[in-house]
C-alpha cells in the first residue's frame, strides 16, 4: 500500500518530462523524421538548471516566484490524482475541487508574471490564457462532476475505483479536450511555433530564464501528466484488480493518451484563436451531455 | 297657494336661464334683483302663518343688502369702468343655455332620492335651489369678468338661501348668521375684487389674474 | 371660563392692534399673546373638565390636541414674525421676480389679522356645534385672507383672490351640507339645538340617512376645499407661495389641521348613524387622489415654497388615508397630523430664510447653502428628511402606523398606491432638496451666491425647537400623547 | 450584554461629542479612537453571543407602535462580529486616509457619522421589534448616504448619492410591507410573529426584494457601482464589506421566522445568486474604474453567497441535513471571508488613489515596487477573492462545491438534480471570470511599467493605513489554513439558522473532514515552495544575474505605452459577453490619407441602469410634466373641479 503510493509519486516526479519527448516521437513518425530522442528534455535542464538568470528590471518578486508556485502545484496535484486505480497521498471528499483550482492558483500566478514584464506580448498572452481557462474551467468540472455522478464519490481515487461503464468514453472525450486547451497543444495552442503574435502559453514565459525556465517547463508537464493520467483513468477498462496491475494498465493507458495528443498535433492545424472558445463551449457541452445521461 | 308657489319657482328658472343667456351686464344685475325679490316673497309666503323676529330680520336684511346694495355698487363700477357686456366668455351663450338645461336635469336627479316629509310644497325647494346654485357655479365658471363672477357667486348664495328658508323654521339662529356671513363675504370679494383688481390691472377681466401656474 | 378667555384674548389684543399705529407696540402684543395662548393651552392640559354634551363651546381630547398644535405653531411663527416684521423694510421696495415696486400692507393690519386668525382657528377647535363651526371656519378664511395680502403686489392679490373666491364656494356649499343636516335630522322633531355635536351623536341614529349623506358630501367637499384635499386644492399652492413664510407655515400647519378637524368631527357623526362605510370610502378616495395629485405637481416643481405647498396637499392626504382606513390608522394619522404640522411649519420658515438669503423662490438658483446659511441648510436638511418620512423622525412611524392599518385591512391596493406615490414623492422631492444645499453655485445659472450672512436668533431658533419636537416623537412616544391618541382612536372608532 | 450596552453607549457619545469638534484637527485621532474602541467592546459581546448565546435586552422606553427590545443570539453575534472587525479597521486607517481633508471639511461631521452607521449596524442585527429594526435600518441607510456624498460639492458624487437613497429607499419601502405582514395586528415584537401559511411566499418575495436591494441582488445592484466610487475608500470598505451583508442577515432572519425552509426559497435563492454572480463579475471586468471594479466584485460575491444559502435551504428542505449544512455554513463563511478580502481590496484601492489621486486603471502601473505593502496585500486579497488556495476564498467557495456535487449524487434522478449543476456551472464561470479580473486587477494596476507620471512616483502609503490591510491579510491566510476550527467555532449560527431541523454536529463534521485535508495541503504547499525556494536559491548562489529591459521581440525603443492596457487585457471575454454588458467603442480619427489624431474609447454601460431604470424615471416624469396643465392658474378651472367632484360623489353616495 505503502510502497505502490511512494512508487507511483516517485515515477511521476521522475518520468513526467518523458511525455513531451514521446509526442515529439509520434509527431516525428508522422511527419517521417527520425526526430529528438525522448529524454531531450533532460538534456534542455540539465543545461537550464547550470545557467545563471537574467531579470528585467520591470520585474518584481512575483516574476521569481511564479515557477515556484506552478512546480508546487503541480507536485501537489501529482499527490492528489490517482492513476487507474492507484491509491495515492492525498485523497479525501472533495479533493477534485481543490485540483482545479490548485491549477487555477498556478495560471494566476503564470499570468501575474507575465503582466509583471510589462510586455506587450506577454500581456497578450496572459489575457488569452483567463480567456481560455474560464471557459476550460466549466467543461473540466462539469467532467469531475460527471464523475462523481457516476460514482456517487466525491473522492478521485475512490471515484475511479468505484466506476462502472457507461457514458465514460463522452467524458474521456470532453476530459482530452480539457487537457489539449489547458496544457496549451494544438489545435489550441502551437508549443513550438515562432511568431510570438500566435502564441498563449510560451510567450508568458519569455522572458524567464534559467531555473526560473527549467521549473515552468517542470511544472508543465507535471501539469499534463495529471491531466493525461485522468484521462488514462478514464480509458482504463473497469477489469482490473491489484494495485500494481492497475497502475501497469494505467500507464499502458497514459501513454496512449499521449500518443493521441501527438497524433492530433500532426494531423491537425492550429485552430483561428476566434474559433478556439467554440470548442471549449463544445467541450462543455460534451461533459453536460454525459451528466445528464448518467443523472437521468 | 301652490299654484302660486308653482309660478313664483318656475319664474326663477326662467330668471336662472336668463342668468345664463345674456351678454349684457346691467340687465343681468337687474335679474339678479328680481331673483333676490322672488326669494324673499317665497320666504315670506312659506312662513307666513309663523312668522317671528328672526326670519323678519333675516328677509329684511337680506332684501336690503341683495336686491339694493351689491346691485347698487355692481352697476356703479360697471358704469365707471365702462364694462357693458361681456365679451368672448369661457363658454359661448348658447352653450351656456344647454349646459342649463344639463344641470337642471343633474339636479333634479340629485334631489330624486332626497324628499321632504312635510308638504308637497317644500319638495320644490331642493331642486330649484340645487339649479340655482349650480347655475350661479356655472356662471362664476363661464364667465372672465370679475364682477361677472361674483354675480355668479351671489347667484349660488341666493340658492342656498331658497334652500335655507326652507330650513329657517329648525335651526333660524344658525341660518340667519351663516347667511349673513356668506353675504358678509359675498361684499368682501367685492371689496377685493373691484377696487384692488381694478386698481393693479384697470380693468376687470380675470385673464391676467393666471400668472400663479405649474404650466 | 379659560376657553372664553383663549378666544377674547387674542382677539382683543387684535382689535388694539387695528387701533394702534405704532407697529414696534403691535409685534410686542403679537408675541405677548401668543404666549399667553400657549401658557393657557398647556394648563388645560391638567384643568379641563368634561364637556357638556349640548354645549356650543367645549375642549374634549381631540380638540385640545389640535389646539395645542395651533397654539404652539403660532407661538413659534410669532416670535419669527416679531424678527421679520422688524426685518423687513417699510414703504416701497422692488419686488424679488419681476422689477415692480410694492409696498407691506401696515404693521398693524397685519398682527391685527394674525391674531384674529388665532383666535378663529381657536374657536374651531373648540367649538362643538357645526353651525358655530362653520362660522369659525369661514371667519378663518377672512381674517387670514389679508395675511396672504401683506406684500401688496398684483400676485399675491391673485392668490388672494383665488383663495377668497374658491374657499367661500367650499364653505358656501359646507353650509349647505349643514342645512341638509337640519333636515336630515326633521323627523326627530325640532330640538332646536339640533346641529350641538352632543345631541346629533345622540340622536345620529334617527337621522334620515339619505339626507346624512348627501349632506356629508357636501360638507366633504365645502371643508375639504379648506383643507386642501385634491382635486379642490387649487388655492393652496398659489396662497402658500405668495404669504409670508410665518404666515404660510401657519396656514399649512394650523389652518389645514383645523378644517380636518371639523371634517373628523362629521365623520364621527356619520359613523354614529351607521353610516361609517360612506364617509371613509369618501377619505379613501379623496385622499388617494390628494397623493397622486401632489406626486404630479412635486415632479418637475420649480418654486421650493410651491413644492412645500404640495407637500401639504399630500399629507393632508395621507391623514385623510389614515382616517378611512381606521383601525391603527386613526391615531397614526392624528400622530401624523402633529407630525406635519410641527415639519411643515418649520420647513416653511427655513424656506423664508432662504428667500432672504438668495432673494429668489427658484430651486435651481439656490445653490450651497451648507456654505452660504450654515444653519439654515441643517434645518432644511433634517425638514426635507422628516417631510419624506424617514427616521428618526415621527413622520415615519406616523406613515408606518397607517401603512400598517391598510395591511391591517387588507387594503393592499391602497397601501400599494401610497407606497408608490410616496416613493415618487421621496424621489423628486430629495432630487430638487440636495443641490440646493450641498453644491457649489454654478455660472449660468446667473444668481450669484451670496456672501456668508448673519442668522439671528429668532429666525432659527424657533425652527429648531420644532425640528427638536418632531425627532422626539420619532424616538420616543410619550405616555400622556399615546394615551391621548388612544382616547382619541376609540372616540373617532365609535366605541 | 454589558459589553455591549457599552458599545452603543461609546458610539453615541462619540457621535455627539464629533459633531462639536467641526473642523478642528482633533476628530482624525478622536473618530477612529471612538470608532476602535466601540468596536472592540461590540466585537467581544459578538464573539461571547456566539460561544454564549447571547442576550435579550427590553427596554421599558416606548416609541409608536414599539417597544425597545433588543436580542443578540449567535447569528447576530457573527454579522457584529463582521462589522465589528470591518469597520474599526477602516476606522484606522481612515483616521490617516482622511488627514488629507483637514480643515478643509467638517471632518467631525464626517466621522460622527462614521459611528452612528456603525452603532445603527449593530442595532440593525439585534433589533428585536420590527418597527425598531426598520428604524434602525432607515438610520443606516441614511448615515450612510451621508458619508457617501463626503465629497457632495461635486455634482457627480451628488447623484451617485442620490441613486444609492433613491434606491434604499424604495427597498425600504418593501420592507415596510413586510413587517406589517409579519406583525400582523400590532405584534411587531420578534417574539410575538407567528406567520399564517398564507403569508409565508409574499413576504419571502417581498423579503428577497427588500433585502436584496441592499446586498445587490441582480436587478436591483444598480446603486453599488454608483455608491461606492464615490465614497471616501474606508467608507466604501464598510459599506461594502459589511453593510450590504445586513441585507443577508434580514434574508436569514425572515426565513428563521417563516419556520422550515421551503425547496422554492432554494431554488429563488440560487437562481438569483447565480445570474448575480455572473453579471457582477462579468461588469467587475469591463470597468476601467479601479473603485466601480470593486463594487461590481461585491455584487459577484453577493451571489456566490446567495447560492450558498439557496444550496443549503435546498438541501434542508428535500431532507439532506448535511447537504444543508454544507451549504449555509458555506454561505455563512463567504460573508466573513467577503469582509476581509474587499475591505483590504477597497482600502489598497484606497491607498492608490491618495497616492495617485486618480482611480483610473489605465493610468496606473508597476505601483508594486512603489508601493510595497500595500501591493502585496492586495496580491493576497486578490488572491482568495478568486478562491485560490490556501487562503480563505476557497474554503467557503469549496464547501458550496462541495455540498453541491454531495447532493448531485444524493438527489440523483429528482428535479433538484439540475440545482446542484447550475451551482456548479456558475460557480465555475464566476471562478473563472473573477481570476480574469483579478489578475487584471492586480497585474495592470500594480505590475509593469508605470502608465502614467502620477504613477510613476507613487509613494506607499502612512503606517495606520498598512496595518489594517496587514492584519486583514493575515486573516485571509490564517482562515484559510485553520478553516476546521474555524467552522467548529461557527456552529452554533449554522444551529441558529437551521433551527427548525437541527442539523446535528455530524454534519457539519463530515463537512469538516475535507477542511482538515485541505489545510494539511495548505501547510503541505507551504512547504514545498519553501523547499523549492531554498532549490532555487541554491542553484543560483554562485551563478551572474543581470539585469536588462524586458525582451521586446527586438522593437527598438520599448515605451511605457506599449504595455497590455486593462481594457485590451479584458477584451476577449468582455467581447464575448458584449451584450449583456452594454459594452460599446468610440473610435475617434481625423478623415484623409495620414490621419493624425487617432483615439478610441471602450465604456460598458449598467444595462439595467440604462434600459430600465432611466427610462422608468424618465417616463414618469415625463407624464407628470404632461399633467401639469391641471394647474394652468384659471381660476374658472379650479371651481370647475370643484362643482365636478360635488356632483360625481353626490351622484355616486345617492
Amino acid at each position: 500500500m505503502k510502497y505502490i503510493i511512494t512508487t507511483h509519486l516517485l515515477f511521476t516526479l521522475i518520468l513526467c518530462p518523458v511525455i513531451p519527448g514521446i509526442i515529439q516521437k509520434v509527431k516525428a513518425f508522422f511527419a517521417g523524421r527520425k526526430g529528438k530522442p525522448v529524454l531531450q528534455m533532460y538534456y534542455d535542464w540539465g543545461k537550464l538548471l547550470r545557467k545563471g538568470a537574467v531579470y528585467s528590471r520591470t520585474t518584481t518578486w512575483i516574476f521569481k516566484a511564479s515557477p515556484l508556485i506552478s512546480v508546487a502545484t503541480g507536485i501537489i496535484g501529482v499527490m492528489l490524482v490517482p492513476l487507474g486505480k492507484t491509491p495515492n497521498l492525498l485523497s479525501f471528499p472533495g479533493d477534485m475541487i481543490l485540483l482545479v483550482y490548485l491549477f487555477g492558483f498556478a495560471r494566476f500566478a503564470t499570468v501575474l508574471a507575465a503582466l509583471d514584464t510589462g510586455s506587450a506580448f506577454e500581456g497578450m498572452g496572459a489575457s488569452r490564457e483567463v480567456q481560455f481557462s474560464m471557459l476550460a474551467e466549466p467543461a473540466m468540472l462539469l467532467g469531475l462532476c460527471a464523475l462523481s455522478a457516476l460514482s456517487g464519490e466525491t473522492s478521485m481515487s475512490t471515484m475511479f475505483t468505484s466506476l462502472q461503464a457507461g457514458t465514460r468514453p463522452v467524458l474521456a472525450a470532453a476530459i482530452f479536450i480539457v487537457l489539449l486547451a489547458e496544457n496549451s497543444r494544438i489545435p489550441f495552442d502551437d508549443p513550438n511555433t515562432h511568431l510570438e503574435l500566435t502564441m498563449i502559453h510560451e510567450v508568458m514565459i519569455l522572458d524567464h530564464s534559467g531555473p526560473d525556465l527549467a521549473f515552468i517547463e517542470y511544472g508543465a508537464a507535471l501539469k499534463f501528466w495529471i491531466y493525461a493520467s485522468l484521462t488514462a483513468s478514464l480509458i482504463v477498462p473497469p477489469g482490473f484488480s491489484g494495485e500494481w496491475k492497475s497502475l501497469g494498465a494505467g500507464l499502458i493507458a497514459l501513454i496512449l493518451v499521449v500518443a493521441a495528443v501527438g497524433i492530433v498535433e500532426s494531423v491537425m492545424a492550429r485552430l483561428k484563436l476566434t474559433r478556439v472558445p467554440q470548442l471549449l463551449v463544445g467541450a462543455t457541452i460534451l461533459s453536460l451531455i454525459s451528466l445528464i445521461l448518467i443523472i437521468r | 297657494m301652490n299654484s302660486i308657489f308653482n309660478f313664483l319657482m318656475i319664474l326663477l328658472i326662467l330668471l336662472n336661464f336668463r342668468l345664463l343667456s345674456s351678454s349684457r351686464l346691467i340687465p343681468c344685475i337687474h335679474t339678479f334683483v328680481m331673483q333676490a325679490v322672488i326669494l324673499t316673497l317665497v320666504a315670506w309666503l312659506t312662513h307666513r302663518h309663523n312668522l317671528n323676529i328672526h326670519l323678519i330680520i333675516l328677509m329684511s336684511v337680506n332684501v336690503i343688502l341683495k336686491a339694493i346694495a351689491l346691485p347698487w355698487m355692481l352697476s356703479r363700477v360697471a358704469h365707471k369702468r365702462a364694462i357693458s357686456r361681456e365679451l368672448d366668455p369661457i363658454v359661448g351663450y348658447t352653450a351656456s343655455l344647454i349646459i342649463g338645461a344639463l344641470l337642471l336635469g343633474i339636479s333634479v336627479l340629485i334631489s330624486q332620492p332626497l324628499y321632504l316629509s312635510h308638504t308637497a310644497v317644500e319638495n320644490f325647494f331642493l331642486p330649484i335651489s340645487l339649479f340655482t346654485i349650480f347655475s350661479g357655479l356655472f356662471i362664476t365658471i363661464a364667465r372672465k369678468k370679475a364682477i361677472t363672477q361674483v354675480l355668479g357667486y351671489m347667484v349660488m348664495e341666493n340658492g342656498i338661501y331658497t334652500f335655507g328658508m326652507a330650513m329657517a323654521i329648525h335651526e333660524p339662529f344658525i341660518v340667519e348668521l351663516s347667511v349673513l356671513l356668506d353675504i358678509f363675504v359675498a361684499v368682501l370679494i367685492m371689496g377685493v375684487a373691484i377696487f384692488h383688481i381694478s386698481r393693479e390691472f384697470d380693468h376687470m377681466d380675470t385673464d391676467r389674474l393666471s400668472v400663479l401656474r405649474d404650466l | 371660563m379659560a376657553i372664553w378667555l383663549l378666544l377674547l384674548v387674542p382677539a382683543a389684543a387684535g382689535l388694539f392692534c387695528f387701533l394702534s399705529r405704532s407697529s414696534s407696540l403691535c409685534r410686542y402684543i403679537l408675541c405677548m399673546a401668543a404666549v399667553f395662548h400657549f401658557l393657557l393651552v398647556t394648563w388645560l392640559w391638567t384643568h379641563h373638565g368634561k364637556t357638556i354634551p349640548s354645549a356650543w363651546i367645549g375642549l374634549d381630547d381631540v380638540g385640545l390636541l389640535f389646539l395645542s398644535i395651533t397654539s404652539l405653531l403660532f407661538l413659534g411663527s410669532s416670535v419669527y414674525t416679531f424678527g421679520y416684521l422688524k426685518a423687513e423694510a417699510q414703504g416701497h421696495r422692488k419686488d424679488l421676480e419681476e422689477n415692480i415696486f410694492f409696498k407691506n400692507s401696515h404693521d398693524s393690519v397685519f398682527t391685527g389679522c394674525l391674531l384674529l386668525f388665532l383666535s378663529t382657528m381657536t374657536l374651531v377647535t373648540v367649538s362643538r356645534h357645526l353651525g358655530l363651526m362653520w362660522v369659525a371656519i369661514e371667519a378663518t378664511t377672512l381674517s387670514s385672507a389679508p395675511l396672504i395680502y401683506y406684500h401688496r403686489h398684483h400676485r399675491s392679490l391673485e392668490a388672494v383672490w383665488k383663495y377668497i373666491l374658491i374657499c367661500s364656494i367650499g364653505i358656501a356649499l359646507a353650509m349647505l351640507g349643514n342645512f341638509f343636516i337640519v333636515v336630515a335630522g326633521s323627523e326627530i322633531g325640532d330640538t332646536g339645538n339640533l346641529l350641538s355635536l352632543g345631541e346629533l351623536t345622540a340622536n345620529a341614529s334617527n337621522l334620515n340617512p339619505t339626507w346624512l349623506k348627501a349632506a356629508f358630501v357636501l360638507c366633504f367637499v365645502g371643508y375639504g376645499t379648506k383643507m386642501g384635499l385634491a382635486p379642490m386644492h387649487n388655492w393652496l399652492p398659489d396662497a402658500h407661495s405668495e404669504a409670508p413664510s410665518s404666515v404660510s407655515a401657519l396656514l399649512s400647519g394650523a389652518l389645514l389641521n383645523c378644517a380636518f378637524l371639523v371634517l373628523l368631527r362629521i365623520h364621527v357623526v356619520m359613523i354614529a348613524a351607521g353610516l361609517g362605510q360612506t364617509s371613509s370610502q369618501l377619505f379613501v378616495l379623496l385622499g388617494l387622489i390628494s397623493l397622486v395629485f401632489a406626486a404630479v405637481f412635486i415632479i418637475g416643481q420649480k418654486d421650493f415654497k410651491r413644492m412645500l405647498a404640495y407637500s401639504s396637499v399630500e399629507h393632508m392626504g395621507i391623514i385623510a388615508l389614515g382616517i378611512g382606513i381606521g383601525g391603527i390608522g386613526i391615531s397614526g394619522s392624528i400622530f401624523h397630523a402633529i407630525n406635519h404640522s410641527l415639519v411643515k411649519g418649520m420647513l416653511f420658515m427655513t424656506a423664508g430664510n432662504i428667500m432672504t438669503a438668495y432673494q429668489t423662490k427658484n430651486i435651481d438658483s439656490v445653490r450651497g447653502l451648507l456654505y452660504t446659511r450654515p444653519i439654515t441648510a441643517m434645518l432644511w436638511l433634517a425638514g426635507s428628511i422628516a417631510i419624506i418620512g424617514s427616521p428618526p423622525f415621527g413622520t415615519f412611524l406616523s406613515e408606518l402606523t397607517i401603512l400598517g392599518g391598510m395591511i391591517d385591512t387588507h387594503r393592499y391596493g391602497v397601501a400599494a398606491v401610497y407606497l408608490l406615490t410616496l416613493g415618487i414623492i421621496f424621489a423628486a422631492l430629495s432630487a430638487k432638496v440636495l443641490p440646493m444645499i450641498f453644491l457649489r453655485p454654478t455660472g449660468e445659472l446667473g444668481q450669484e451666491n451670496p456672501l456668508p450672512g448673519p442668522e439671528p436668533a429668532w429666525s432659527v431658533a424657533p425652527l429648531a425647537v420644532f425640528g427638536i419636537f418632531a425627532l422626539i416623537l420619532g424616538v420616543y412616544m410619550p405616555p400622556w400623547l399615546s394615551k391621548v391618541l388612544d382616547e382619541i382612536t376609540r372616540y373617532v372608532g365609535g366605541q | 450584554m454589558v459589553l455591549f450596552a457599552g458599545a452603543m453607549i461609546v458610539f453615541f457619545v462619540g457621535a455627539v461629542l464629533l459633531l462639536f469638534i467641526g473642523r478642528a484637527k482633533g476628530a482624525n485621532i478622536a473618530g477612529p479612537l471612538f470608532a476602535v474602541v466601540g468596536s472592540v467592546l461590540a466585537m467581544a459581546a459578538s464573539i461571547d453571543a456566539i460561544r454564549t448565546g447571547g442576550f435579550e435586552l427590553v427596554l421599558p422606553w416606548h416609541f409608536q407602535m414599539g417597544l425597545l427590545h433588543l436580542k443578540m443570539d449567535p447569528l447576530s453575534g457573527y454579522f457584529g462580529l463582521v462589522i465589528c472587525l470591518v469597520s474599526g479597521l477602516a476606522a484606522i486607517y481612515g483616521g490617516q486616509y482622511m488627514a488629507a481633508y483637514t480643515k478643509k471639511k467638517q471632518l467631525g461631521v464626517s466621522w460622527s457619522l462614521y459611528l452612528i452607521l456603525t452603532a445603527s449596524m449593530m442595532l440593525v442585527i439585534t433589533a428585536w421589534n420590527g418597527v425598531l429594526f426598520l428604524i434602525a435600518w432607515e438610520i443606516m441607510s441614511v448615515s450612510s448616504f451621508f458619508l457617501v456624498i463626503f465629497e457632495s460639492e461635486k455634482p457627480r458624487v451628488l447623484k451617485a448619492g442620490w441613486i444609492y437613497l433613491v434606491a434604499t429607499h424604495l427597498g425600504t419601502a418593501l420592507l415596510l410591507v413586510m413587517f406589517m405582514i409579519l406583525g400582523k395586528n400590532n405584534s411587531y415584537d420578534f417574539n410575538l410573529v407567528q406567520v399564517s401559511a398564507t403569508a409565508v411566499t409574499p413576504i419571502f418575495i417581498l423579503a428577497i426584494i427588500g433585502f436584496g436591494t441592499k446586498a445587490g441582488f441582480l436587478p436591483f445592484h444598480v446603486w453599488l457601482p454608483e455608491a461606492h466610487p464615490e465614497a471616501p475608500s474606508h467608507v466604501s470598505a464598510v459599506m461594502s464589506a459589511a453593510m450590504i451583508k445586513t441585507g443577508i442577515y434580514g434574508i436569514i432572519r425572515i426565513c428563521i421566522f417563516l419556520g422550515p425552509p421551503r425547496a422554492s426559497w432554494g431554488w429563488t435563492l440560487i437562481i438569483a445568486g447565480a445570474l448575480t454572480g455572473i453579471f457582477g463579475v462579468l461588469s467587475a471586468l469591463a470597468q476601467h474604474n479601479l473603485k466601480r471594479l470593486l463594487a461590481y466584485s461585491s455584487v459577484e460575491n453577493i451571489g456566490i453567497i446567495s447560492i450558498g444559502l439557496g444550496l443549503g435551504f435546498l438541501g434542508l428542505s428535500t431532507g439532506h441535513p448535511i447537504i444543508g449544512a454544507l451549504g449555509i455554513s458555506g454561505g455563512i463563511l463567504h460573508v466573513m471571508n467577503h469582509a476581509v478580502f474587499k475591505s483590504i481590496l477597497f482600502l489598497g484601492a484606497g491607498s492608490v488613489l491618495h497616492s495617485i489621486h486618480t482611480p483610473a486603471i489605465e493610468k496606473m502601473g508597476g505601483l508594486m515596487k512603489r508601493m510595497p505593502i500595500t501591493g502585496t496585500t492586495f496580491l493576497i486579497a486578490s488572491a482568495a477573492i478568486c478562491a485560490l488556495p490556501p487562503f480563505n476564498g476557497f474554503i467557503s467557495e469549496f464547501l458550496i462545491y462541495f455540498g453541491a456535487f454531495s447532493f448531485l449524487y444524493a438527489s440523483k434522478g429528482t428535479f433538484s438534480v439540475l440545482a446542484s449543476i447550475i451551482v456548479i456551472v456558475s460557480l465555475a464561470l464566476i471562478g473563472g471570470l473573477a481570476l480574469a479580473c483579478f489578475s487584471k486587477a492586480a497585474g495592470i494596476v500594480f505590475l509593469g511599467e508605470p502608465r502614467s507620471f502620477e504613477a510613476k512616483n507613487a509613494h506607499e502609503s502612512g503606517i495606520f493605513m498598512r496595518i489594517p490591510m496587514i492584519i486583514l491579510a493575515g486573516c485571509c491566510l490564517l482562515i484559510g489554513v485553520f478553516s476546521p476550527y474555524v467552522i467548529n467555532f461557527l456552529h452554533p449560527v449554522f444551529e441558529t439558522i437551521t433551527g427548525h431541523q437541527p442539523i446535528g454536529f455530524t454534519a457539519l463534521e463530515s463537512a469538516a473532514i475535507p477542511l482538515v485535508m485541505i489545510s494539511k495541503t495548505a501547510l503541505i504547499i507551504v512547504m514545498v515552495l519553501f523547499l523549492l525556494a531554498a532549490l532555487r536559491w541554491y542553484l543560483l548562489k554562485d551563478k551572474t544575474i543581470q539585469e536588462t529591459g524586458t525582451w521586446d521581440c527586438g522593437y527598438a525603443a520599448p515605451t511605457s505605452r506599449m504595455q497590455y492596457t486593462a481594457s485590451s487585457f479584458a477584451a476577449p471575454i468582455t467581447g464575448m459577453f458584449g451584450a449583456v454588458l452594454g459594452s460599446g467603442k468610440e473610435l475617434k480619427m481625423d478623415t484623409g490619407l495620414f490621419p493624425i489624431f487617432l483615439s478610441i474609447k471602450t465604456h460598458s454601460k449598467d444595462i439595467f441602469l440604462y434600459l430600465l431604470y432611466r427610462p422608468l424615471f424618465y417616463g414618469i416624469e415625463w407624464a407628470a410634466l404632461r399633467l401639469h396643465f391641471l394647474q394652468r392658474g384659471y381660476n374658472q378651472l379650479y371651481i370647475f373641479y370643484i362643482v365636478i367632484t360635488l356632483i360625481s360623489l353626490l351622484l355616486w353616495v345617492l
